[in-house]
């Protein structure tokens, strides 16, 4: 009987390229030489330049990712690394030739950029691709997001970095620690499938509730309270009997102030401003404006070197709220768990 | 020797002593002395004791120790309008005080009232009203009911007051004379008063509700005056460098406060006479401060940001009180305080319940999760 | 029949001193002449001498009231004033009187100060005098500290106003509103008086226990678990049966931090740094050392102006610590409700 | 017409177009045009699928679109350490994709796997895993298991770099590589991994398990080089004004960083590079950062504040880990993901279970409430 499994990974030696290999941990000094090529100086001299691209959201075909590995037989000496904003990064480029290597890789359809100062590669989840959760579209979102900013993305003008995730759902948080993020929200209350529902493992599915809006119902089926349900999808995720989805209900939220860096205020996860926009595709056209929204009232107004949590915290949420132009709702109000945290407790308004 | 020693341990020094104090009056100080010597309390338990035709006023306290005293019950006297007492009307109470009860004052206590302790004779509750009414005096402040309604000074004495406390407590004792005289709430309702954000009255920390005055234009600044001020050696940079929001810059000897910035703290206006409060002047109202239950201690939560509110009947405070109390009375559980009530229910829940309109000042920052719970109307009829 | 109740309070107007009354909202600014000497002048040109004395914790006796009634009545027109901490302040004192006022009443065992810079009157609740939840006495702790501090009362020597309250057990919050506080901490496990128990209201006794700690016992009954017992009191609080209290165990915490006031970070409830320390009346050496020391290391490390809680914020509660010589325990970390939102969530170390 | 509207208006612009990808597989594109155009995904439930032989590495997805496609499955493949690759094996993965599945590819998830989609024939989940396995790559990241470990590109590339990220992941993944591959746990654990308190990592955010390089020493000065670099430009009074703490002074053409002060942020050592990391390196660990479940959205908590591990063995590091998963073993619920069962827990009694000394490090602010468990023994012997 052949073994499966029980690998591991590569070690990394296996896929540095030489140079990499050779300074590995003796990095000095790097500079953004321009939008999406970083040259990173070594204690030993060295020099190695690095030119990242933008990546399609979520999916990749074959073909393509053989195009890249093309450019980079050509380009990086057969190497190159996906970073963890998955753009996609050609690692020791000769500098005389990355001119070149930029002309090719965009004539591929990846644009060059998301350094520094710009708004970065967009990371979008498979939602309506693959996924039977999603209460919106990631992956397209991302792509009219992406079409709108390419300028921000291939300079560096705005005031610091702009990191943009979206989730189809609400079970990944890559959006809360996103300067900007959207969030997939469900507003209708779960079917059941009373059908199917016997298969499925009753005492899970009430526990997962985390409002005990499930109750068991007859001998194997169970009955949601509209009253309790606060939309989260838990259930479904937990039982096949359990459908969430609404072609008119289903939506999105917008988050800011997401950051994961200890400079400066330090880490937190973004807080929602924006609790609903509905499903538009294909223009997507409310989540591209709430997004140039936020976007140029953060760039109008912050600091040099100000990222979108650091604005709002100088300036307070109150003023947040009316430069950016966002309307406020009881919506905005925390009456969850976190209650006490987030309700005011002071006088300090800056009316 | 005498037989209190640990009492007598805390006669000297130049700290005002209770001990020496208690001396002074019949109080069965046995009770205290075995306290300190056993490290326990002697008493036993307590709690409402009444004041035949009223709900509330008087404390009972059971002793432990019947060989010392049996009991000893308190009652508990409205304090004034800001604090203010005149010695005419006073020494009648402390009168009063001796005739009915051991001769000891709780003077105040951290709701401010007056307690006149150590009355044995349960018949005398009644006497002792009876005469404090007559002098315009009143009691209350015990029970599952709406407790004094304490002030701070404001604009008697005090330069920042934004609205006149102590006005608004006689009114607001007058108007609910009945609710702090009949318990009738699912727990105690305690409500704190300052005139201003200073928060003399630590009104949002540990009030069941706050009122406090507040402005929403900007600082008034006296720029003639702030120049003599500096003159004078008024250090106006430190003052600005102190401003939490950085909104001051002291220019070419003029102050400008930056309206993008300021929060209204205070802070410039306490330490410099050339600034003052601005002119659009009115009432927050906040709820949910307390210690105990469910939850432990909460600060209060802001629910009226801002209203104007005007004697004779001060119409839209009375509006926000009673609702507060309102949903309180339909919602709260037995022996739960408002802010357990609103943190079980949810914040934003008891915010639509106010009725009023949500703005940033309800929170301190938006919520993190999408786990909105959508009304069936927002549903589309879903049901 | 006659009537009781009903009535109210008095009119402001009719204990205002008449200068008082004549500058009510005229006031323009202040001045601390000197400690427990406060100046105010009106804008009428109008000046207003207040002298403010400590006052005994929790009682006073009748004769004490009287002594001090004669004194206003010599000094400030028959007029005086309890404060929001319970000093005795004699309103519109002559000037040229002040000197013999605070002879007289100092005479009388009433210290005059507790006004700016200062350690103000003491807060503190009647606890072993009259109360049956107390796990401390505040009365006589407030008399040491009141004896230990008087420099401190009467000077204005401190970086910013020092405020001390004391409650006997955790019902008040006094203490967690002061700079620094101390409150009652009991830590036996209640006992239930199976004899008694009958007449209690058993669902209410059950459902206030914040943890579900009681269960109901027999007919009548309840068992306290101890696993779950986090010693709150309210149990002892709402039923007659059950006693909480034991001389051994009883002692108290310290909180430092507290603030009301919306100026530099705006208000919180305090934190509690130390969490036991035992009951050794009458020196309770403990306390005083305690909060001594936390005294002596904000006033050596402190800017001028700034209170206890914005040194700390300015510190870090790392530095803070280690500055002020506590120790850390587990007992520090709040595993009971706000588990979340007092967790380190981020690497800002202060080693 | 083209029978797809919706993924043809979103083939033009120039960001990368995932529709135009899907087209040059042989992904059912019908699936995603429809959900387009009905707002709705045309998939079904999804769940583990297995990989003959392993417990994990494979997702199901059923369709709800039997007229479209029936299923389509995907297999995760472990990502490499700082997820640097080359093409000559990359070829080889992406031709095993195109055999095996519709030939297109998930690159990378956010947990930083590649993702082989649309595999229709689950006796091929084995033979993708033997391929794989051959060339030293592995699949894994499903179900109630360890997830992948992902991690920065650390040393490789990086000059902030504390500990060496890469080697730790390799490391990892090997020594837990039954973990991984065979779902035990309560829920899933996802361990996430940064070199520096930059946290490209993002691992005390979302991390049920959080590996973060720290320093605990000051950073280093260069002095000489500070002097150079200013002289060419370089801004030191705005990095000093930017200190969170304040805890630089720039005087006389030196620079002081006062130990008293600062926090190890991070923030001068990016932006001059005269400024580097102290010497005393070690590894923090955080867990409990998740988005869902019971108390929603949670950043992980400070567990181990500083620990040095070294190769081969990173003895302490495996330590801490086994303790967390040890502890979530045990105690977890079903469904439970770590910061919730520690939030049911107590925070307190983790802290005590993963056998911590607690100090400072593990909290924001201590706690403000009395509530303190005793235990029995605390309680001297009470029962
Ligand atoms: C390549 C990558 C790491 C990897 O292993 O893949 C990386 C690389 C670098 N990061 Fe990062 N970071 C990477 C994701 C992140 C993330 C995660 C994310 O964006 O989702 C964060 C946390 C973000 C946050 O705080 O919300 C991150 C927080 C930082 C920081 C801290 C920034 C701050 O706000 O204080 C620095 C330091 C700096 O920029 O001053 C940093 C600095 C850097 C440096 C300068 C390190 C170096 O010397 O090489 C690298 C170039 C930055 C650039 O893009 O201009 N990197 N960095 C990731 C590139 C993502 C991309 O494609 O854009
Ligand atoms: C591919 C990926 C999204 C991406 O854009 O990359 C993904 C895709 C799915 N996630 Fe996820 N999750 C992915 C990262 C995440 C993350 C982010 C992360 O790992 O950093 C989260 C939030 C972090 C967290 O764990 O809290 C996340 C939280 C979830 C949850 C909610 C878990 C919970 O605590 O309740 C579920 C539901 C579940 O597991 O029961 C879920 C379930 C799913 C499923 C398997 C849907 C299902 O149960 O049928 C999705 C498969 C989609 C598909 O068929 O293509 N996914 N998922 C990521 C794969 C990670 C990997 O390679 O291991
Ligand atoms: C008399 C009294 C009000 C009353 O109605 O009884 C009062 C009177 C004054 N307060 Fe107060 N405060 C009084 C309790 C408080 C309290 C409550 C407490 O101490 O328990 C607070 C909230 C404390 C807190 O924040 O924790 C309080 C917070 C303030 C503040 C804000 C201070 C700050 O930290 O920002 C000011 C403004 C200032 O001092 O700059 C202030 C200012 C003042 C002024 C200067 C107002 C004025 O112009 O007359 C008064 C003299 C202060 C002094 O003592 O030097 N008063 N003040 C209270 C005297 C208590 C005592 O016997 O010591
Ligand atoms: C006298 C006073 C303490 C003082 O130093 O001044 C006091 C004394 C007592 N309090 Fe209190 N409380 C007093 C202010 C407070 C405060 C502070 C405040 O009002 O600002 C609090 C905390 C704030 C709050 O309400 O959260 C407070 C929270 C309690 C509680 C806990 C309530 C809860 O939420 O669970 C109890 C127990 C109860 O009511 O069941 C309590 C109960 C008691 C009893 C009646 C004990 C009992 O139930 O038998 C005490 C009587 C002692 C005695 O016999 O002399 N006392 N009590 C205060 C009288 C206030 C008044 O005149 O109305
Ligand atoms: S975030 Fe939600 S919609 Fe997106 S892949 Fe994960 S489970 Fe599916
Ligand atoms: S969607 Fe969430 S809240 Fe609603 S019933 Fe399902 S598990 Fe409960
Ligand atoms: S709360 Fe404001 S108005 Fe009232 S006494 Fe204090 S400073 Fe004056
Ligand atoms: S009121 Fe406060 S925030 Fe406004 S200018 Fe004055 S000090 Fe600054
Ligand atoms: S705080 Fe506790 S001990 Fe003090 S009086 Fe109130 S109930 Fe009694
Ligand atoms: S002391 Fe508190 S926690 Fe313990 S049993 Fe009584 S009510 Fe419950
Ligand atoms: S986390 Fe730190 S070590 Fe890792 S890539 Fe980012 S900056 Fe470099
Ligand atoms: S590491 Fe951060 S806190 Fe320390 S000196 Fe540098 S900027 Fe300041």
């Amino acid at each position: 009987m052949s073994k499966v499994g029980g690998v591991g990974v590569p070690r990394v030696e296996e896929n540095l390229p030489p140079i990499v290999l050779k300074n590995y941990g003796k990095w000095d000094t790097h500079e953004i030489v321009k939008p999406g090529v970083i040259k990173r100086v070594s204690k030993t001299g060295d020099v190695c330049h690095t030119v990242r691209t933008a990546m399609p959201p979520s999916r990749i075909s074959v073909a393509s990712m053989l195009e890249l590995c093309d450019l980079a037989d050509k380009y990086s000496g057969g190497y190159f690394r996906i970073t963890l904003r998955n753009s996609f990064e050609f690692i020791d480029v000769d500098p005389k030739k990355i001119n070149a290597l930029i002309k090719e890789v965009e004539a591929l359809g990846f644009p060059v950029g998301g350094t520094k100062n710009s708004m970065h590669n967009i990371m979008a989840c498979p939602s309506w691709i693959h996924c039977n959760l999603p209460a919106t579209d990631s992956p397209s979102i991302a792509k009219v997001l992406g079409d709108a900013l390419i300028k921000e993305f291939k300079n560096h003008k705005l005031p610091s970095w702009l990191k943009i995730n979206i989730g189809g759902c609400a079970n990944i948080e890559e959006a809360l620690m996103a300067d900007i993020g959207i969030i997939g929200v469900h507003r209708d209350l779960p079917i059941v499938l009373e059908e199917q529902i016997k298969i499925c493992e009753r005492p899970t599915v009430i526990a997962i509730c985390p409002t005990a809006a499930i109750k068991p119902k007859g001998e194997f089926s169970v009955s949601i309270s509209a009253e309790r349900c606060i939309h989260c999808g838990a259930c479904t995720m937990h039982c096949e009997a359990i459908l969430t989805g609404d072609p008119k209900l289903d939506g999105y939220a917008i988050s800011v102030g997401g950051k994961a860096s200890n400079t400066g205020s330090g880490p937190d996860l973004g807080r929602i401003v924006i609790p609903y926009l509905p499903n538009n595709p294909p223009k997507w056209k409310e989540a591209v404006d709430a997004v140039v929204q936020i976007m140029n009232a953060w760039r109008k107004d912050a600091e040099p070197d100000e990222r979108v949590k650091e604005w709002i915290n100088r300036i307070g949420w109150d003023r947040f709220f009316r430069k950016a132009g966002i309307k406020v709702s009881v919506k905005d109000v925390d009456g969850y768990i976190y209650g006490n945290e987030f309700a005011r407790s002071d006088l300090r308004f800056g009316w | 020797m005498s037989d209190t020693p640990y009492m007598d341990a805390l006669l000297k020094g130049p700290w005002p002593s209770h001990t020496k104090e208690l001396k002074r009056t019949r109080y069965p100080i046995m009770m205290y002395e075995e306290a300190m010597k056993q490290r326990l309390t002697q008493w036993g338990h307590g709690g409402m004791s009444s004041v035949p035709g009223l709900g509330s006023g008087a404390i009972a306290r059971k002793s432990r120790r019947p060989d010392i005293i049996s009991h000893s019950h308190l009652i508990r006297v409205l304090g004034n309008p800001g604090n203010f007492y005149k010695t005419s009307t006073f020494r009648k109470i402390c009168e009063i005080a001796d005739r009915y009860g051991d001769g000891s004052l709780h003077m105040l206590t951290t709701n401010y009232n007056i307690e006149i302790c150590g009355i044995m004779n349960d018949d005398a509750m009644k006497g002792v009203t009876q005469e404090l009414n007559a002098m315009g005096y009143d009691v209350g402040s015990a029970g599952d009911a709406i407790r004094n309604i304490p002030d701070c000074m404001g604009p008697a004495l005090c330069e920042y007051a934004l609205v006149d406390m102590p006005r608004v407590k006689h009114f607001m004792t007058k108007h609910y004379i009945d609710d702090i005289q009949y318990p009738r709430f699912p727990f105690k309702i305690k409500t704190k008063m300052s005139g201003c954000p200073n928060e003399c009255g630590k009104a949002l920390l540990h009030g069941d509700i706050g009122i406090i005055g507040v402005f929403r234009d900007l600082p008034k600044v006296d720029q003639k005056r702030l120049n003599q001020w500096v003159k004078k050696g008024g250090n106006i940079k430190w003052v600005c460098a102190h401003c939490p929001t950085d909104a001051m810059k002291w220019e070419k000897n003029k102050l400008k406060i930056d309206g993008n910035r300021c929060i209204r703290c205070m802070y410039c206006i306490n330490r410099v006479p050339a600034i003052k409060p601005g002119d659009d002047k009115g009432f927050a109202i906040t709820a949910g401060g307390k210690m105990k239950g469910k939850f432990g201690p909460m600060k209060g939560k802001v629910i009226f940001p801002f209203i104007k509110a005007t004697p004779p009947d001060y119409k839209e405070l009375v509006q926000a009180y009673d609702k507060i109390c309102e949903i309180y009375d339909e919602h709260g559980r037995k022996k739960e305080r408002i802010g357990d009530m609103m943190q079980r229910l949810g914040f934003d829940k008891f915010l639509e319940w106010c009725g009023v309109e949500v703005s940033t000042m309800h929170f301190s920052s938006p919520r993190r999760n999408t786990f909105y719970h959508w009304e069936a109307e927002e549903l589309g009829g879903v049901k």
